[in-house]
């Protein structure tokens, strides 16, 4: 197999650029949200900050192997997420990994972070941390469906799983966009995508005030800081899938940070107006709400 | 020597018996015996004359003259084999009774006797007088063989049996009389010659008086209280040889009748067959229901008599076959039954610590039931196949459901007989034990001349000298050898046999092949944990194999209706060996048997429309058109579908899987199910597409494969018991493996085929590691586990990689099911079916992460703190499963690649390509070596930074954990296992209502009170019987005859 | 001293019939004393991370008496504490700065110790108003610890019955100015004296039923 | 018909039936009455099920250090009148037992759990009596006891912070705000 | 005549029929058995009479030669004989049986005798 070496160091371009992107978006959005209620908010770099503290916190514990491995799971999910799915339209440099696999393995590898954590918060033996993720597994069942549904749809209307296929179809103007060509589809999925996003009303997850704080009730000190960086990555990784799919993709990084930037808004916007569901409620929603709209985007596609 | 000797020995002994002196019973013991002996020699003589010249059948002639004016008896194969049937009967009887025989002294040894030779008479004779001598002279000995019996009930018992006889003796001779007077003779030849249209009624009340003595149902109460309380040495007679005896008076009568007659026998027959085998169900004492059971086998073997219009002549091949496994198992039955103490069917659990005794009872069962090798099955497969041939489905449908219910009542009581407990003891003398074994070495032997009679008569195969039946017969014999030894020889043949036969499979079958013979040599690896003899595992264990291995060896419909029972039957003793899995075994069997009966109807259905019947080859299944063609679909579709469980008839799998044994369960479902798939390709790539009613039936199987999917996850994360957990998880695999199948495109197939590979890879491993965690902890309940991961971490890795194998997440080689499957999906048209199993898709992992959390993760619990790993012989292949799962997740290619070419004949269009590693589709791509390269590089990266910034990380204990700052309490209470997904139940726990187990279990409940009120009309009043008797008289008469 | 019946010694039969013993404190409770956990090698590193510390203070939220109340407003608009990088996490595990908001019963104490045991070195005790300090109006009460540095390292009180937020506020500049002096070593403090701090706490817990160091 | 009027008829009626005592008038809706210890569970059912006195507001006890005595305080309140009558009863302080009502009122149980712990009243058959309630190890007498100097035992049990002076708040802050005395 | 004998075998049929369905007594059922097997054999025979002919014994009175056109025809009345001697066995038995089952419980009736049943 002859492999491209060139990749290596343009993959760690890419995630360079987005773990700094995330880290100011996720300080952005958050200072966006105190301001909504007339909070000066966090500084803008204190993500960073509270990162290094994390990893300059000089003692630990662990629970065990699995304990141990979760953070490792779920930023490995992050970082593949991102490397699995070209970052901007037409460019080499940041196709990425691209080559190994499409669209579905973006999609599954979705699941990889998830279930690794998953398993080290349950190896840390406190019931929040179960309960978190029962939580958060049922909720992810009934989220991820209109998504799915609607990547199905898109793929159907395109004919190709290839995400830069996709993009590629998207191109000559903002009428290309699937927005507008499978609007259907774009609303079902942009439903799902506020399920995903821990914000409310979906958040019952973490529910600080309830199970404090779900799953990583026992992370602390460096399992944190991955986390933390995980969380910076994640949702761009996540976003940029929804903005190749949906949005027409980026043909470079001004675009890419606006079009991120307004998708992850989407997300705050939602959260800081309504207040939280419970689990089941939220399954329902999204089964009464988003997953027709899902449907109905197939059977017209 | 003459046939007449038969009769004169009969009636000589009896009056030489009557000459001896009251207390010389020895003495008139033996010249019983005797008497029967020489009886049975003349009869075997007779048929081996028959049997091996192929000579006319014989006359002869009484009184010196030529019938109308004399007695003739006739001696032909027939007549010789069921004389040898009666007389050997009443030999072992009389061997059987013997202590009773000697108690009651030369009367009732001489009514014996007499009985014998008055069934015998009932055979040879060709007079319709003599036929009513001897039925009467069989009425007195059976009046007088009742008394042997200790049983009190048994005196007012003969009193009813003589009310009744006398009501059919009236109108047998006054129809003997009027059909004397319109032909003038009373040869039964002479009367067949001028046909019964001329004395219709006379005939009717002939006919109606011989059928009597059939008891048929409703008019048979007073039978069964015959069968109930009688000696059961007499009961096996009365069952056995009067039976048989009586079914081919019935015959000879029909000869008179001719055609029109045979309606009426076909009906009574039938009605009995369904409502005796009805009535046995709520039955609680063996011989009662035996009784019942005798009753139903003959009323069918009477509707097969009835149907010889179309029969021809093989209705002498079924009718035979179904007769004398009845006769056999029956008697055998009977005899056995004696060495129970208690009548309830419960207490035949005393025989289980007998395990040739129980050999003995399968033996029988499986005779009854008509199940290979025994004659019954070759009989049932060519009466189907005459049946449908003739468009007499309604006819084949009333057989095959009275069929069921009796293996229902039959495969129960075995249930009992296996699980219950018993404190009483088994005293099996000689006398006892020659009899059973008798019957067992006839079932057999019989079972052996009707696989070459059917070779010889249908080009059927005889399955007794298949390879892989004999070879797992063959451990019958070994069963006194130590487990291990057994199992290296298990393990040894199937790996010698794969290797001897690799070459012969295509690419499709191969993987099959593969998955059969060395996937169930690596479960059997684990097998080697078991200690002592583990008797009738292997047994059981090597039939289901056979089963499978001849299911994708055949070509034929024969061959594959036969390994599928096989199969069925050998998976059944393997599940019943679990713990508390009567239950389920009994839905397992019953639920396989249903769907067998269905794939029989299938077959006989298709090959009434594809020359050469009875059996065709299965390619030719392409060859069907459109009336016959959905049906045969729709019932072959459903019969498989009961072995991969789809929904609706699923019911059966969780408990069956989840009470088997340890190494058993990942038999039963990581291969067994597989059958089931098997049987799908075959029909879809024979089939294709069908529409019934314009309804396409791949896209019906696809809304099912869906809902199983959905619904078979759904009910799977609610489950509190691990291997309950993976049952369902399997009914859900199975789901997404007939979607892809129906999905009918290229994608598809090679996705089902990716999930027979993954299924079997990971469920078998999974259930190993639950099953070892559950022999170690004592508790399959999840939640009473918690914390197990350091004790038990191999048995940890390997349900990890299972977990994340199954929920398809990369890199392993779920994901590549899944990356298959969405790109199946693009071509198909249709799409809503896809909508629910996308919904299904995350749910999976709700269990998967139940299941290892539950289990190792959470807080470990007091009394598991010392639980050592799981045996080395469980843990082993999981082991060798990891790696598996391993190079298929990188190598798919090397089971794949072939099969993919080979799919190209069925779907030219939409194959993948294969470049290097990547491998592409016509919408995506996929490179499974870079991904796993890219993960664990990821991974290892990360992993090291982490132990590079975290390297002094305290390793604390489970209750070193925050909670609340205050001390977690006991591990129980901090352990959050119990009732998982409460919210998910809220949500959408009302898709998980039950309703198909409320579905048959309203069914079986109605059956049963239908049983229980049709009950009641057995009062137990001997004129109520006499009544029941006349007014089926009137019925009969009234429908056939009209008013 | 009774002991809770789950914490005691119990005989546990095994699934394989064997009787063995458990001892929930030993087997259930990681035993290991607390070490000292050196700074960083390099002065530069470990200014950076001072840095770091100081501006992000992570308040466990645990409020032990009336002075919590005093801590919402914190949060609130008006005085928003998110500013200065200050925030409240819900688990001991990931936060730096435990106030003690108010008097302290030897109940709270109990778990007052195991929630500051439970957090990561380095770790930050701010006393919060007058009972903290010398017991305030509870000076004479029979069931309230007087003085909080007897028991935890302290490394800052806030004087007051109770004080205000600014006051909080102005606390929380102090305590960033010791910890980027390196001056915030309270954790390494509380284990160098870890005998002195225990018998302290044993001598008012009477009832002592958890292990010396909850990790 | 006004309150207090109708506490006095519910008065004269209770006195009809059993030996109380007379009534001591708090406020027009909150009355005391005295009952004899064996004749109280009587009087709570007859309240609770004739006069429509429902609810047990509270439960509670007084050191009567000098007369030897407890005196318990059962706070009855009926909703729809809205007055509250007490009931006390009194004990011996030396034998200090009562008759445990928490099957009447199941509350019953804490406040009785409650006054074991801090006053060591016994109510014999109250569920989880003898469980810690607040107290955690406390191995003193009981600390709502008038006999127990709390002043000395924090003195012995906890380290003064040397320095702490106590004014009495009123010359105290007189003292601040005027500091040239008036 | 022989329709006569026939009638009256066929009303000694139903009336032994009837009698064996509606008596309760043990004997009594017998007693119409008896009478029902007589009805039957009268109707054998009359089946077998031919008007004008002699009964089938060979001896002086019918020659062996012109038997074929003077006698009735033999085999009902060979018929009946066995069906007779038939009858009086199974009537004998059961009167044993009757007499076994009065032994046992000291009752005629047949109700009396369903501990079999269903």
């Amino acid at each position: 197999m002859s492999f491209d070496w060139m990749k290596i160091p343009y993959s760690l371009l890419t995630l360079f650029i987005v773990v700094n992107y995330g880290f100011l978006l996720n300080a952005l959005i958050q200072k966006i949200g105190a301001r909504v209620g007339r909070r000066h908010g966090i500084p803008i770099w204190q993500n960073y900050v509270d990162m290094i503290k994390n990893y300059g916190l000089r003692s630990s514990i662990t629970h065990g192997v699995m304990f141990y491995l979760g953070p490792v799971f779920r930023l490995s999910g992050g970082v593949g997420l991102l490397l699995f799915v070209p970052t901007i339209y037409g460019s080499y440099m940041f196709s990425n990994l691209s080559f190994a696999g499409d669209l579905i393995l973006a999609l599954y590898f979705v699941f990889f972070g998830t279930l690794g954590m998953a398993l080290g918060a349950g190896e840390s033996g406190h019931p929040h941390a179960a309960i978190g993720i029962t939580r958060g597994l049922s909720q992810m069942t009934a989220a991820e469906l209109p998504f799915g549904l609607a990547v199905f749809s898109v793929a159907l209307q395109y004919q190709t799983l290839s995400v830069t296929e996709i993009v590629a179809a998207q191109q000559g103007g903002i009428l290309n966009w699937t927005l507008f060509t499978n609007p259907l589809a774009v609303t079902a999925a942009m439903l799902g995508f506020l399920g995903s996003m821990m914000r409310p009303p979906f958040d019952v997850v973490l529910a600080p005030q309830e199970i404090p704080i779900g799953p990583p009730t026992e992370y602390h000190s460096s399992y944190l800081a991955l986390m933390q960086t995980n969380r910076a990555i994640f949702p761009v990784a996540k976003i940029v899938i929804y903005m190749n799919l949906f949005f027409g993709g980026a043909d470079d990084w001004l675009t890419f940070c606006f079009k991120v930037f307004l998708i992850y808004l989407w997300s705050a916007f939602v959260g800081v107006v309504f207040p939280r569901f419970r689990v089941e409620q939220s399954i329902r929603w999204f089964l009464v709400w988003a997953v027709p709209l899902g449907v109905l985007s197939i059977v017209v596609v | 020597m003459s046939a007449l000797y038969i009769i004169a020995v009969g009636l000589g002994s009896a009056f030489v018996l009557g000459m001896l002196n009251e207390r010389q019973k020895n003495l008139g013991y033996v010249i019983t015996l005797a008497a029967l002996t020489v009886m049975s020699a003349i009869s075997a003589q007779w048929l081996i004359i028959f049997a091996a010249t192929g000579a006319h059948p014989i006359d002869i002639f009484t009184a010196g003259t030529q019938p109308p004016f004399a007695i003739n008896l006739r001696m032909g194969v027939i007549e010789s084999a069921l004389t040898l049937l009666i007389s050997l009967t009443g030999l072992l009887s009389a061997i059987h009774m013997g202590n009773a025989l000697v108690a009651r002294g030369r009367r009732a040894m001489a009514v014996l006797v007499i009985a014998i030779m008055a069934l015998c008479g009932i055979v040879l004779t060709r007079d319709i007088f003599n036929l009513f001598v001897f039925f009467e002279l069989i009425v007195i000995a059976t009046g007088g063989m009742v008394l042997l019996s200790d049983d009190e009930r048994a005196v007012s018992a003969g009193f009813k049996y003589l009310i009744v006889s006398q009501f059919i003796s009236v109108l047998l001779l006054i129809g003997i009389i009027f059909a004397y007077h319109a032909t003038g003779t009373l040869n039964i030849d002479g009367m067949a010659e001028q046909g019964a249209s001329a004395f219709a009624l006379a005939f009717f009340l002939m006919f109606i008086a011989v059928i009597a003595e059939l008891k048929p149902f409703p008019a048979n109460g007073w039978a069964l209280d015959i069968y109930e309380s009688s000696h059961p040495g007499f009961s096996a007679i009365f069952s056995a040889a009067t039976g048989t005896a009586v079914l081919f008076a019935v015959d000879k009568l029909l000869l008179i009748g001719g055609a029109e007659w045979f309606p009426v026998a076909s009906g009574v027959g039938i009605v009995t067959f369904v409502g005796a085998n009805l009535l046995a169900l709520p039955q609680t004492n063996d011989r009662r229901l035996l009784g019942y059971s005798s009753i139903a086998q003959t009323g069918l073997i009477l509707t097969v008599l009835g149907q010889q219009d179309i029969l021809g002549q093989n209705y002498l091949f079924i009718a035979g076959g179904l007769l004398l496994a009845h006769a056999v198992a029956k008697a055998g039955l009977y005899w056995l039954s004696d060495l129970v103490a208690s009548r309830q069917l419960t207490a035949w659990a005393a025989l289980k610590e007998r395990p040739l005794l129980v050999f003995a009872f399968v033996t029988f069962v499986a005779m009854l039931c008509g199940l290979p090798p025994f004659p019954g099955f070759y009989a049932k497969w060519e009466l189907a196949h005459a049946l449908a041939a003739e468009g007499r489905m309604a006819m084949l449908a009333l057989i095959l459901f009275g069929a069921l219910l009796e293996a229902g009542y039959l495969f129960r009581w075995f249930g009992y007989l296996i699980k219950r407990e018993s404190d009483e003891k088994v005293v099996c003398s000689a006398t006892q034990a020659i009899p059973v074994f008798a019957a067992v070495i006839a079932g057999w032997v019989l079972g052996f001349v009707w696989g070459e009679l059917s070779v010889t008569r249908f080009g059927l195969n005889n399955l007794l000298l298949t390879l892989p039946l004999l070879f797992a017969l063959s451990f019958l014999l070994i069963e006194w050898a130590p487990a291990w030894l057994k199992n290296t020889v298990a393990i040894g043949g199937m790996v010698a046999f794969f290797v001897m036969t690799y070459a012969e499979y295509d690419p499709l079958r191969l993987i099959f092949a593969v998955i059969f013979l060395i996937g169930g040599a690596i479960t059997l690896l684990a097998s080697y944990s078991a200690h002592g003899r583990r008797v009738g595992f292997y047994p059981a264990a090597m039939l289901m194999y056979a089963g499978m291995i001849m299911l994708i060896r055949t070509t034929d419909s024969f061959g594959f209706f036969a390994a599928w029972e096989l199969l069925t039957v050998g998976s059944y003793f393997l599940i019943l060996r679990g713990k508390e899995s009567e239950p389920h075994a009994l839905s397992y069997i019953l639920f396989s048997l249903g769907g067998a009966f269905l794939i029989l109807a299938g077959f006989a259905l298709a090959a009434s429309a594809v020359p050469p019947a009875p059996t065709f080859s299965l390619a030719n299944l392409a060859a069907l058109t459109a009336p016959v063609a959905p049906w045969v679909f729709v019932l072959l579709a459903v019969g498989f579908m009961t072995k991969t469980a789809a929904i609706g008839v699923h019911i059966w799998l969780p408990g069956a899987h989840a009470e088997a044994e340890t190494d058993v369960s990942p038999m039963v479902s990581g291969i067994l199910l597989k059958a089931g798939l098997y049987g799908l390709f075959v029909l879809l790539m024979a089939m294709g597409k069908q529409q019934l009613f314009g309804i396409e039936l791949t896209h019906a199987l696809l809304w099912i494969a869906a809902l199983t999917a959905l619904l078979g996850n759904l009910m799977a994360i609610f489950q509190e018991d691990g291997k309950r957990l993976l049952a369902y998880s399997s009914i859900g695999q199975m789901g997404y493996a007939v979607f892809g199948l129906a999905l009918m495109n290229h994608l598809g197939w090679l996705m089902a085929l990716m999930f027979v590979i993954n299924h079997y890879i990971y469920k078998a491993m999974l259930f190993l590691s639950v099953g070892g965690v559950a022999k170690r902890t004592g508790t399959r309940d999840m939640y009473k586990m918690g914390g197990l991961i350091t004790l038990m971490p191999l048995s940890f890795i390997a349900t990890l990689i299972g977990i994340i194998a199954v929920s398809g997440v990369p890199p392993l080689s779920g994901f590549g099911g899944r990356w298959i499957f969405y790109n199946a999906i693009m071509t198909s048209d249709v799409r809503m079916p896809m909508v629910i199993l996308f919904l299904a898709g995350p749910i999976a992992f709700l269990y998967l992460f139940r299941l290892i959390y539950t289990i190792f993760l959470g807080q470990l619990k007091d009394e598991f703190r010392r639980v050592k790993e799981a045996p080395f012989w469980i843990v082993l292949p999981q082991m060798i499963y990891v790696a598996l799962l391993m190079i298929f997740a990188v190598f798919p290619g090397i089971a794949l690649r072939r099969v993919d070419e080979y799919l190209n004949q069925f779907f030219p269009e939409g194959g993948l390509g294969w470049s290097g590693n990547e491998i592409t589709s016509a919408y995506g791509y996929w490179n499974p070596v870079s991904i796993m390269i890219i993960i664990c590089v990821i991974f290892g990266v990360l992993l090291a930074w982490l132990m590079f910034v975290d390297r002094k990380a305290q390793k604390v204990k489970q209750f070193n954990i925050v909670f609340s700052a205050e001390a977690p309490y006991r591990p129980e209470t901090t352990h959050f296992a119990w009732n998982f997904f409460a919210p998910y139940r809220k949500a959408l726990g009302f898709l998980v209502l039950p309703l198909a187990t409320m579905f048959w279990g309203t069914i079986t409940g109605l059956l049963h009170t239908g049983a229980d009120i049709a009950r009641r009309f057995y009062t137990g009043n001997g004129q109520t019987y006499a009544f029941h008797f006349l007014l089926f008289v009137i019925v009969a008469y009234a429908i056939r005859i009209g008013f | 001293m009774a002991m809770k019946p789950e914490l005691m010694k119990r005989m546990v039969k095994g699934p394989d019939g064997l009787e063995f013993e458990v001892e929930p404190l030993r087997d259930y409770y990681c035993e290991a004393p607390p070490t000292v956990m050196p700074a960083a090698y390099i002065k530069i590193v470990e200014d950076l991370f001072n840095w770091a510390r100081a501006e992000s203070i992570w308040i466990l939220g645990f409020g032990t008496g009336c002075g919590a109340i005093e801590m919402r407003p914190l949060m609130t608009p008006r005085f928003d504490a998110y500013r200065y990088g200050v925030q409240w996490r819900p688990t001991p595990r990931q936060a730096n700065l435990f106030i003690i908001s108010g008097y302290l019963s030897t109940k709270t104490l109990k778990r007052a110790i195991r929630a500051y045991e439970q957090m990561q070195n380095p770790k930050y005790v701010i006393g919060l108003g007058s009972c903290t300090i010398n017991g305030g109006m509870y000076w004479d009460s029979y069931n309230t610890i007087k003085r909080l540095d007897d028991y935890l390292p302290v490394d800052l009180y806030i004087a007051g019955c109770m004080p205000r937020p600014e006051a909080l506020l102005s606390g929380f500049m102090d305590l960033k100015k010791l910890i980027r002096a390196g001056k915030g070593e309270g954790a390494n403090k509380y284990v160098e004296n870890f005998d002195w701090y225990k018998a302290n706490q044993k001598r008012v817990i009477h009832d002592w039923d958890m292990p010396d160091y909850n990790w | 018909m006004t309150t207090l009027t109708i506490m006095r008829e519910l008065h004269t009626r209770l006195k009809a039936l059993f030996p109380v005592g007379e009534l001591t008038e708090q406020r027009p809706a909150l009355g005391f009455v005295t009952v004899p210890k064996e004749h109280l569970r009587t009087t709570l059912m007859h309240l609770r099920v004739k006069e429509g006195f429902t609810h047990l507001v509270l439960l509670t006890a007084v050191d009567w250090l000098e007369e030897g005595q407890f005196q318990l305080t059962y706070l009855l309140s009926n909703r729809p009148l809205a007055i509250d009558l007490g009931l006390r009863v009194m004990l011996p302080r030396d034998a200090a037992t009562m008759e445990s009502i928490h099957d009447v009122w199941p509350t019953a149980a804490t406040y009785q759990r409650e006054l074991r712990e801090m006053f060591g009243i016994d109510f014999p058959g109250s569920p989880r009596l003898h469980e810690e309630f607040i107290l955690e190890g406390w191995k003193d007498i009981p600390p709502y006891r008038r006999d127990f100097d709390t002043l000395k035992y924090a003195n012995e049990s906890y380290s003064q912070r040397p320095g702490r002076e106590t004014h009495d708040p009123a010359t105290h802050m007189k003292q601040q705000l005027y500091p040239n005395g008036r | 005549m022989a329709h006569l004998a026939m009638a009256t075998g066929f009303l000694l049929i139903l009336i032994g029929a009837w009698g064996a369905l509606t008596n309760r007594n043990l004997l009594r059922m017998i007693v119409a058995f008896t009478i029902a097997d007589t009805g039957v054999n009268l109707v054998i025979i009359a089946v077998g009479y031919m008007r004008g002919r002699t009964a089938p014994i060979i001896d002086g009175a019918v020659s062996a030669a012109d038997a074929v056109t003077r006698i009735i025809d033999p085999v009902p009345q060979a018929l009946v004989l066995t069906a007779i001697v038939i009858g009086v066995g199974v009537t004998a038995l059961m009167l044993a049986y009757t007499y076994r089952l009065f032994e046992k419980k000291r009752s005629l009736d047949i109700r009396d005798y369903t501990d079999l049943k269903g």
